[in-house]
């Protein structure tokens, strides 16, 4: 397998961007035309007496196709399909316009999307973490890189004997797993991966996801005091004491971005970045970019990341609230974390990198988004759309990994100073600041310009800087530590 | 055939109402003599959104739910820092046994 | 928003920054550092005011109206818009400007006075909370400049209140400290009280909390005879009431009578802060908010106003002789100004008092930083009969007072002919006499130049003439006050030299009464510049400067016309400033008062303290009664724990005769009763029925017991069973 | 009445003092930390009484290693028993070996020959560099940094490559022996440990850059579990921990053995906070200054070492020791500056082949003593911080 | 039946379940993960009530605030691990019987009374039509919250403080 990899390397290469492309846009795609010709036989047909949309059958779909319904935005002479072509499709587009089709796919590819992203990330947490320690990690599994390791740990979890221990809670014990995995995987409901992906798109979105992060500590607890042992219960206890305490900070600092856009709906927040890097929120002023810091490290704490991995500290509490967890219900809790890590990664996008737009200016693309088929697939690869959020949201988590594999663990108390009396006034001052900030000063004038600017060109200086960093390391097999090197010891 | 409407809101609020005063009135142990009462607190609520939906047409139920939870958040804080303080001071969280007015 | 808007807000701010800055990390600043963050924000707010003041000196009429942007909405209260914007208008940008000035200077002092004067408390040095306290208090004094709605006025003014809780109690440990910082509080809090009912008035009847709109909406309620002006309590229309409670506010926060108990006490405080809160700013607040309710005062509530400030005047003056600290003498100096002020502002001269205030602020913060330079050389010695000679150790401070001093005393060349701009005077000079002026002009005001001064009203707003005619009611005929606002007044305009005379001579001239005291005497740059820099400051304030100033934010003459024709005559009067009849008439009466006073201060205490002693024992009813303060605080504790007490004796016996009589007969009754039941029917007959009662008692209490077991549990069950019968009875029943 | 409180009398039998009934209520909690945790460097068990995540007290409990060292050191020649030396600190198999041969070459009066001196010398500070790397990647997990650890093991590869080359052995050496060492330098050895000087040297800077100077690890370590100079010498520490307190004790230097007394270096000691890029946060005698001293140890070790090889000489690397060495009557202790401390060896003669006792002072084993002194008071997370910066090997503790 | 009237009965049926679980359960934690149940279910209950920002704040408050408060309170206060505290069997009968007349005569009355059908109107984007009555129409009551939450911040930490040692 490894070898055939090697071989032919390009063409994979290309199949896959081009699969890629295609998974990326083809249900969207579909859904877009289904609900196209819905609103088009509704207003010619004037079916629709109650302001909703007439439900198809196939047969219309198929005649719509065909041309033989004239619509009055039916498809040019040259679009329309064959008889057997056409009513194939209409096999095919006929369950996408009712609502229940697209919520199980909905679910059905954000449950597919965190198994893989959490398999994808544990691998490559391991080859981070290795690169970065001068080792190789996994390197046999599947043949190129180890790439099937996680598959093979899934199927090992899978296997393991599900053990309760003298004293459990059976119940409760059983539940925690769940009760943890649950909200991690709901709060990818409301999480767009562009303004057309997403499951649902609440109006309190990004409260809901917010909510959904809260829900999840009580997984954690309940793993805790089910395991009957006292690791364990530390470890729940301090996974309690550190989420409540940084939910604070956190919602102060996603309140920055929601008081400058004045929305909780996740697409309009995304949105409103589209016109390239410069419009990204964090850039917009000092104040939002110190909000994104202060996000990114509240969120660190509330995924339970190295520096604030204190709940399963393993050094200290054996492995926390996990100790006595083994098999799948271990894994559940581990794609819990990583289904976390990627949403707070792809919340902070959204918020504030730009969300699914690329860092390109949106005049560069804008005549390819209504062109062609393969147009708008291009589109939605190079300008916008749910491979950047990913993308974005993939980058946050190996900034992620990196802290993890660099910083050491900081203390309990230290934990709860930092919020307490550090990032809370931090937050609320920022929060002050950015309300007289937006407040007093049109984002036109001079000083919103020039701070702008100079936002951006930090911003833009930190990211290049963080990627050029990471490729250099990379590519240089060294650690990257070496390249800074104080030279004299001080107190020699 | 099964409609929703008031009716079936306020039934389910009403049962909620019902769990919730059983368990305040039955349980023993402090901690879920509170849980009754958030219960109770929730039928209260869904009570003023379902009226709000279906009755008024405002969204004064749902200004009152929301401080209604607040307060609930609240009154648990203190509570739960009053049952520690209790647990502190008799060893027990049986509510049975602190009805000796001394401490 | 405007450009000098947006300025003053920045101002506002900068000390908030400063506030928040010092609040979370003023302990890592440690000493000097934390100081200097609270000065950098003052005086960039400052600065900010001087462009303002220049920039708003550049515009014209229509320029000034147009700089002036729309209040934000706050919140709807009640159908009633609460908004929230800046009282853009000279007054504001002139005390913004004073209020950023002393407060500017007062702190660099208090950076070099502090260093000395903070204590350190488990450890750690409570220096930086002093320049949090101080930079808060800038807050929220400038809040208050330029709040254009009494909401935010007042919640300016609560805030104003806190801060100078947390000042004047500073030294918390020291018992008399925090008595003076509740005191204080308390006592304003009597004053608010009365405000807070005013301001309830002020929604109920003109349902509009921003300044202008409920001046708009008095002016309309007097014309349509609404509720305010036809209804009566006690003799007195509802907006007298309104009025007067409004300017209860005021006499607590400006410490007038009866409520002027509290400053004297708050010299407890650090020195600095006696500067800054109980000259510059705080007390000013309360002049400031009379200004600002001016046109809300009818002239009853006017008459009020100089009533209580003629006698809190008297009072604090004549107090003032006898004091022997030197900052209470200072603090009773303060008093006897203000009550100058708030006279001032009841017979109309609503000019003349903000210009006495403005003047006041500079040399009374002076003064009070000297003191402190004082009490910092002297050890913190503050009794003036223990100094003397400091003039030898300490000649900057004693120069710079003694500039404060002729300022307060009213110092100047009565030269009637030149014009105003080239007199030579300091201070009180000018302001004073123009209070005394507008008040004979009150009293005596009919024999004067009527012509000139309807000329006069008639140039500077022609407008009057015209809407007055539209209005249609003739102002009412002007009634003249009673002699007595005048003629005190000007007794006191001769006792003031007198005292502040004998304060500095015996703190600054003559031998040296204490070696120790005197040994130990020294000054430091560090809190001398701020009284050289002061000290310029009142001779430049002095001079007109600020007049125009205050001058063209007065109140429209016509809102006031309407309904109190001499208040208007009075205010246009001096509005083009007399120079004519009452004027020259008081030059000759008080132009040299101060050479009266300070001949007989120098007469008696030239060679040290025998004379006034002999003095005091000669006049020893008096000079009990001066020392004692008119028994002021007594009285308050006669009244309030005697009232306590005396409402305790008579609950007491209530109880003792009317209850426990009762009691007692009922007792006695029964008692005869039972003897009788237990000797006639209990012996023989009924003791097996009585223990079959008794059982069956005892079994019935078991019962009734059982649900009283304080299991909270079974209460709501009982509840429970309750709703539970009431319900199901409405169900089936 | 007032004072009674109803809880004294349920639980506690009458006449108990109501605050000894209060204390039986508090929310103290017993935990066991070890043999089997992550952090203990092996089967070290500590019993804690905590507080919440407060411990008020730490017991070690010890002996899960124990394999009759001493006992068998009875039973067998020394030559026979140096092989055991290497299992008791099993990270610093060469200085133990090497300790133990000083007593029997003292108890016998051998003389070492000028090269066997010099090996020894070369092999004990590598072996000091390869323990000390250990000790640093594993204080850095026990803070919780796991980069460390593999950056540690990576150099101390290239040291026990030297050592394979040398003695085919790269944990349990039995390399130097009774009379100097059992086998020559390989051929290419001193061109390849300069290399590894050269190479090996700038990394510490990089290890401090990494961890050492890290504000968190900082925050973590300094001002945790002081030692003051004055417990320190009660307790009877050695070596870094001693060190590490601020006393300048290092018996290379001040009590010179081997050939010592013919090199230059420094005894790097604890430096109070601020002092020449010490973070200010260190206090003298805290987990941070034990951790440093040893940082510093390893700069010096490479120091000696580069003096080794422009000194080394040629000739014999072992004296002729007969085939079955009679110990005299008599008794020899001698102590070395072992790499975690003072080690020291007892062995008693009696005209025979085999001593009739041998004793080892184990430094981690004094060590570890003042675990309960420092244990107390502290938070939980700070418990590995101070044990792992005592750095205890149980091998030795137990023996 | 439509999608909505699915979701309510089966929400309705997580929410009166986890609501008897709650009256079953012997063992607190579990009352707990029942409370948790219920709470989510009304949580859902919201969204179908259109009161989004209702459901989302119940999420963010009571579920992820005061049931962790709760379960905390538990770990705290149960050291004694599984002391159970039964029930008495008197109070448990009274109890039920008092407590099923009271839901059987408010279901009676619910059943009969006139509720006259007003068409349910779709609150347009309730958030910021919540923030507008918040700092509007209930802004005393609002400010009173505020205050409320200080004085029990203070208060709890107050409360929950350990014992001074004499």
């Amino acid at each position: 397998m490894g070898s055939i990899l090697r071989k032919v390397a390009l063409p994979i290469f290309l199949i896959g961007v081009a699969a890629i492309m295609g998974i990326a846009w083809a249900p969207a795609l579909l859904c877009g035309t289904v609900d196209s010709m819905r609103d088009d036989l509704g207003t010619w047909y004037k079916w629709d007496l109650r302001g909703e949309r007439p439900t198809l059958t196939v047969g219309n779909i198929r005649q719509y196709l065909e041309g033989s319904i004239e619509g009055q935005f039916a498809p040019a002479a040259h679009v329309r399909f064959g008889h057997s072509t056409a009513v194939a499709f209409a096999y095919v587009l006929w369950p996408l316009q009712f609502r229940i089709t697209r919520d199980v796919l909905a679910v059905v590819g954000v449950v597919g999307f965190v198994s893989l992203f959490a398999m994808f990330a544990i691998w490559w947490e391991r080859k981070v973490a290795a690169r970065m320690q001068s080792r190789l990690g996994p390197m046999r599994v599947g043949g190129w890189h180890g790439w099937a390791q996680s598959l093979a740990d899934g199927l090992k979890l899978l296997q393991k004997e599900d053990i309760f221990i003298e004293g459990a809670d059976r119940p409760l014990f059983r539940m925690a797993a769940y009760v943890a995995f649950v909200p991690a995987l709901g709060l990818f409901i409301a999480l767009p991966f562009s303004a057309a992906w997403i499951a649902r798109d609440l109006d309190v979105g990004l409260i809901f996801i917010f909510a959904m992060f809260g829900v999840g500590v009580l997984g954690v607890l309940i793993a805790g005091w089910a395991s009957n042992n006292k690791w364990s219960m530390f470890g729940a206890m301090r996974e309690a004491c550190q989420m409540i305490s940084y939910e604070i900070p956190l919602g102060f600092a996603l309140l920055v971005p929601i008081m400058t856009v004045g929305t909780l709906r996740l697409t309009t927040i995304g949105d409103l970045q589209s016109g390239g890097f410069q419009t990204w929120l964090a850039f917009r002023n000092p104040f939002l970019l110190a909000a994104a810091l202060l996000f990114f490290i509240a969120a660190l704490a509330s995924c339970k990341r190295a520096p604030f991995d204190l709940p399963e500290a393993e050094s200290e509490l054996v492995a926390g609230f996990h100790t006595e967890y083994s098999g799948f219900r271990w894994a559940l809790f581990f794609f819990a974390e990583y289904a976390e890590m990627f949403a707070a990664g792809a919340l902070a996008a959204i918020l504030f990198f730009g969300a699914w737009h690329s860092p390109l200016p949106a005049a560069w693309g804008e005549s390819w988004r209504h062109g062609p088929l393969w147009q708008q697939a291009l589109h939605g690869v190079v300008f916008s759309g749910p491979l950047w959020l990913i993308g974005k949201g993939i980058f946050f988590v190996y900034v992620q990994m990196w802290l993890r594999w660099t910083l050491p663990r900081i203390r309990l108390d230290q934990v709860m100073y930092a919020c307490v009396q550090v990032m809370l006034p931090l937050a609320m001052l920022v929060l002050l600041a950015n309300t007289f900030w937006e407040w007093l000063v049109p984002s036109r004038s001079v000083l919103g310009m020039a701070a702008n600017a100079v936002c951006t060109a930090v911003g833009a200086v930190a990211v290049l800087a963080i990627i050029g960093i990471s490729i250099y390391g990379f590519v240089n097999r060294r650690r990257l530590v070496g390249t800074l090197v104080v030279k004299h010891l001080p107190g020699a | 055939m099964l409609t929703v409407g008031l009716t079936q809101y306020l039934v389910l609020a009403a049962f909620l109402f019902c769990c919730g005063l059983f368990v305040m009135t039955t349980k023993r142990n402090a901690v879920g003599i509170l849980i009754g009462v958030e219960l109770v607190l929730n039928a209260a609520c869904l009570n003023l959104v379902a009226f709000s939906r279906y009755r008024v047409g405002t969204i004064d139920g749902q200004i009152a739910t929301l401080f209604i939870i607040v307060l609930a958040a609240a009154e648990a804080a203190v509570a739960i820092a009053i049952f520690v303080n209790y647990y502190r001071t008799l060893a027990t969280i049986d509510v049975d046994k602190g009805d000796e007015l001394r401490g | 928003m405007s450009t000098i808007e947006l300025l003053l807000v920045t101002g506002v701010l900068l000390p908030l920054a400063s506030f928040v800055l010092l609040a979370f990390v003023g302990s890592k600043l440690g000493k000097p550092a934390s100081g200097w963050v609270a000065v950098l924000a003052m005086a960039a707010s400052c600065v900010l005011a001087a462009v303002a003041l220049m920039q708003w000196q550049g515009l014209d009429a229509a320029g000034r109206a147009a700089a002036r942007s729309a209040p934000v909405l706050w919140a709807t209260l009640g159908g009633m818009p609460i908004k929230f914007g800046v009282n853009l208008d000279s007054l504001t940008l002139i005390m913004f400007f004073m209020v950023t000035f002393v407060s500017t200077w007062i702190f660099v002092f208090s950076v070099g006075y502090m260093a000395g004067h903070s204590d350190e408390i488990d450890g750690v040095s409570k220096f930086h909370r002093f320049f949090t306290y101080l930079s808060l208090f800038g807050f929220s004094m400038l809040l208050l400049v330029i709040a254009d709605s009494l909401l935010l006025l007042f919640i300016a003014w609560e805030l104003v209140g806190v801060c100078s809780y947390l000042l004047i109690g500073y030294y918390f440990h020291k018992k008399s400290a925090s008595d003076a910082g509740i005191k204080a509080f308390v006592t304003n809090r009597v004053g608010d009280f009365g405000f807070i009912i005013g301001l309830g008035m002020v929604v109920l009847f003109l349902g509009d909390l921003s300044l202008a709109g409920a001046a708009e909406r008095f002016h309309h309620e007097f014309t349509a005879g609404g509720p305010l002006f036809s209804r009566t309590f006690c003799g007195l229309s509802l907006a007298t009431w309104m009025g007067m409670l409004l300017f209860c506010g005021a006499i607590g926060k400006s410490a007038q009578f009866p409520l002027h108990v509290w400053l004297p006490d708050a010299m407890e405080g650090p020195t600095p802060v006696s500067a800054l809160i109980h000259a510059a700013t705080m007390v000013a607040a309360g002049v400031y908010l009379t200004a600002r309710i001016f046109v809300l005062l009818t002239p009853e509530a006017q008459q009020f106003v100089a009533i209580i400030g003629c006698i809190t005047l008297t009072l604090a003056a004549l107090v003032a002789i006898v004091q022997t600290d030197i900052k209470k003498v200072l603090a009773y100096s303060t008093i006897s100004q203000l009550g100058y002020m708030m006279l001032a502002m009841g017979v109309g001269a609503w000019i003349a008092a903000l210009f006495h205030l403005l003047a006041h602020a500079f040399f009374k913060a002076l003064m009070f930083l000297g003191s402190g330079q004082v009490i910092e050389g002297c050890h913190h010695e503050q009794d003036i009969r223990k100094m003397g000679g400091l003039i030898r150790k300490m000649p900057v401070t004693g120069l710079t007072f003694l500039v404060g001093v002729l300022a307060i005393a009213g110092a100047g060349i009565p030269a009637l002919w030149m014009p105003n701009h080239m007199k030579l005077g300091l201070g009180g000079y000018f302001s004073k006499d123009e209070i005394l002026a507008v008040a004979w002009h009150r009293v005596y005001g009919e024999n004067h130049g009527e012509n000139e001064v309807a000329a006069g009203a008639e140039i500077q707003n022609p407008k009057s003439k015209i809407e007055n005619a539209t209005v249609g009611t003739p102002p009412p005929e002007p009634r003249p006050l009673s002699p007595l606002l005048f003629w005190i007044p000007v007794l006191m305009a001769y006792v003031t030299p007198f005292y502040m005379m004998r304060c500095w001579w015996l703190t600054f001239m003559g031998k040296p009464r204490d070696r120790h005291v005197h040994e130990h005497a020294h000054e430091s740059p560090l809190m001398y510049v701020p009284l050289v820099v002061l000290a310029l400051g009142t001779f430049v304030s002095s001079y007109y400067l600020f007049r125009p100033l205050v001058a063209a934010a007065a109140p429209h003459p016509f809102l006031t016309a309407s309904y109190d024709g001499a208040a208007a005559e009075a205010a246009e009067a001096h509005a083009t400033m007399i120079s004519h009849g009452a004027h020259a008439a008081l030059a000759t009466r008080v132009g040299l008062a101060f050479v009266v006073g300070f001949v007989l201060a120098w007469l008696i205490y030239r060679k040290g303290l025998a004379v006034g002693e002999k003095l005091a024992a000669a006049l020893k009813p008096v000079y009990t009664v001066l020392v004692h303060k008119f028994y002021f605080d007594e009285l308050y504790g006669l009244v309030l724990i005697g009232g306590t007490m005396a409402l305790n004796a008579v609950s007491y016996a209530f109880d003792k005769f009317v209850v426990d009589g009762l009691v007692n007969l009922a007792a006695f009754v029964t008692e005869r009763l039972s003897w009788f039941s237990g000797m006639i029917v209990d012996q023989g007959v009924v003791d097996g029925a009585v223990n079959g009662v008794g059982r069956g008692t005892w079994s019935l209490g078991g019962l009734v017991r059982s649900p009283q077991v304080g299991r909270i549990r079974n209460y709501i069950l009982f509840a429970a069973t309750g709703v539970a019968v009431v319900v199901v009875w409405i169900a089936f029943v | 009445m007032s004072d009674t409180d109803i809880h004294s009398q349920r639980e506690a039998p009458p006449g108990t003092a109501p605050a000894a009934a209060r204390e039986l209520r508090t929310e103290e909690m017993l935990v066991n930390m070890g043999p089997q945790h992550p952090s203990t460097h092996g089967v070290l068990r500590l019993m804690l009484r905590t507080d919440g995540e407060l411990i008020l007290e730490a017991i070690p409990h010890i002996g899960y290693l124990h394999r009759c060292a001493e006992k068998i050191g009875e039973n067998v020649t020394p030559v026979q028993f140096v092989p055991m030396t290497d299992r008791l600190d099993y990270l610093t198999g060469m200085n133990n070996n090497h300790g133990f041969s000083l007593a029997v070459e003292k108890l016998c009066g051998l003389e070492v020959p000028e090269r066997g001196h010099y090996i020894r010398v070369i092999m004990c500070e590598l072996n000091r560099i390869a323990s000390h790397l250990v000790s640093f990647g594993c204080y850095g997990m026990d803070i919780g940094a796991f980069t460390p650890f593999l950056y540690g093991f990576r150099e101390r590869e290239y040291i026990l490559d030297l050592f394979e080359a040398t003695c085919g052995a790269r944990l349990t050496y039995n390399y130097l022996t009774i009379g100097g060492a059992s086998l020559d330098l390989p051929e290419g050895f001193v061109e390849r440990l300069a290399w590894f000087l050269d190479y090996f040297e700038p990394k510490i800077d990089e290890y401090n850059n990494l961890l050492s100077f890290n504000y968190i690890f900082i925050k973590r370590t300094a001002n945790v579990g002081v030692i003051s100079a004055a417990d320190a010498l009660a307790y009877g520490l050695t070596g870094p921990c001693l060190r590490g307190s601020g006393v300048k004790w290092d018996l290379r230097r001040c009590v010179p053995y081997e050939i010592y007394d013919r090199f230059e270096f420094d005894i790097p000691v604890g430096v109070p906070g601020g002092n020449a890029g010490i973070p200010p946060e260190v206090v003298v005698g805290d987990s941070w200054s034990r951790y440093y001293v040893r940082m510093l140890e390893m700069k010096q070790s490479v120091r000696i070492l580069r003096q080794c090889l422009k000194q080394l000489a040629g000739g014999e690397f072992r004296a002729k020791v007969p085939r079955t060495l009679k110990l005299p009557a008599g008794e020899v202790y001698l102590e070395v500056e072992g790499v975690r401390g003072q080690l020291g060896f007892l062995v008693v003669g009696e005209n025979k082949p085999i001593p009739r006792r041998v004793k080892i002072r184990g430094p981690s084993f004094c060590n570890l003593c003042i675990v309960p002194h420092v244990c107390r008071q502290v938070l939980l997370a700070d418990v590995p911080a101070i044990v792992g910066s005592i750095d205890v090997v149980m091998g030795e503790v137990d023996r | 039946m439509s999608g909505e009237v699915l979701a309510f009965y089966l929400l309705a049926a997580l929410a009166a379940g986890s609501a008897l679980g709650c009256v079953i359960a012997t063992n607190i934690v579990r009352m707990a993960m029942c409370l948790l149940g219920t709470l989510g279910a009304v949580a859902l209950l919201y969204f179908l009530l259109s009161a989004n920002f209702l459901a989302v704040i119940q999420l963010v408050v009571y579920a992820g605030g005061t049931l962790i408060l709760i379960v905390f309170g538990i770990m705290v206060t149960s050291r004694t691990y599984g002391e159970k505290l039964k029930p008495r069997t008197s109070e448990a009968l009274i109890g039920t019987i008092v407590v099923l007349a009271l839901f059987a005569g408010l279901v009676a009355i619910l059943l009969r009374a006139p509720w006259t059908p007003v068409a349910p109107t779709e609150p347009s984007n309730s958030v910021a039509q919540i923030g507008q009555e918040l700092l509007g129409t209930y802004l005393v009551p609002f400010e009173l919250a505020s205050v409320l939450l200080l004085a029990v911040m203070i208060g709890a930490a107050y409360l929950a403080q350990p014992a001074k040692k004499e």
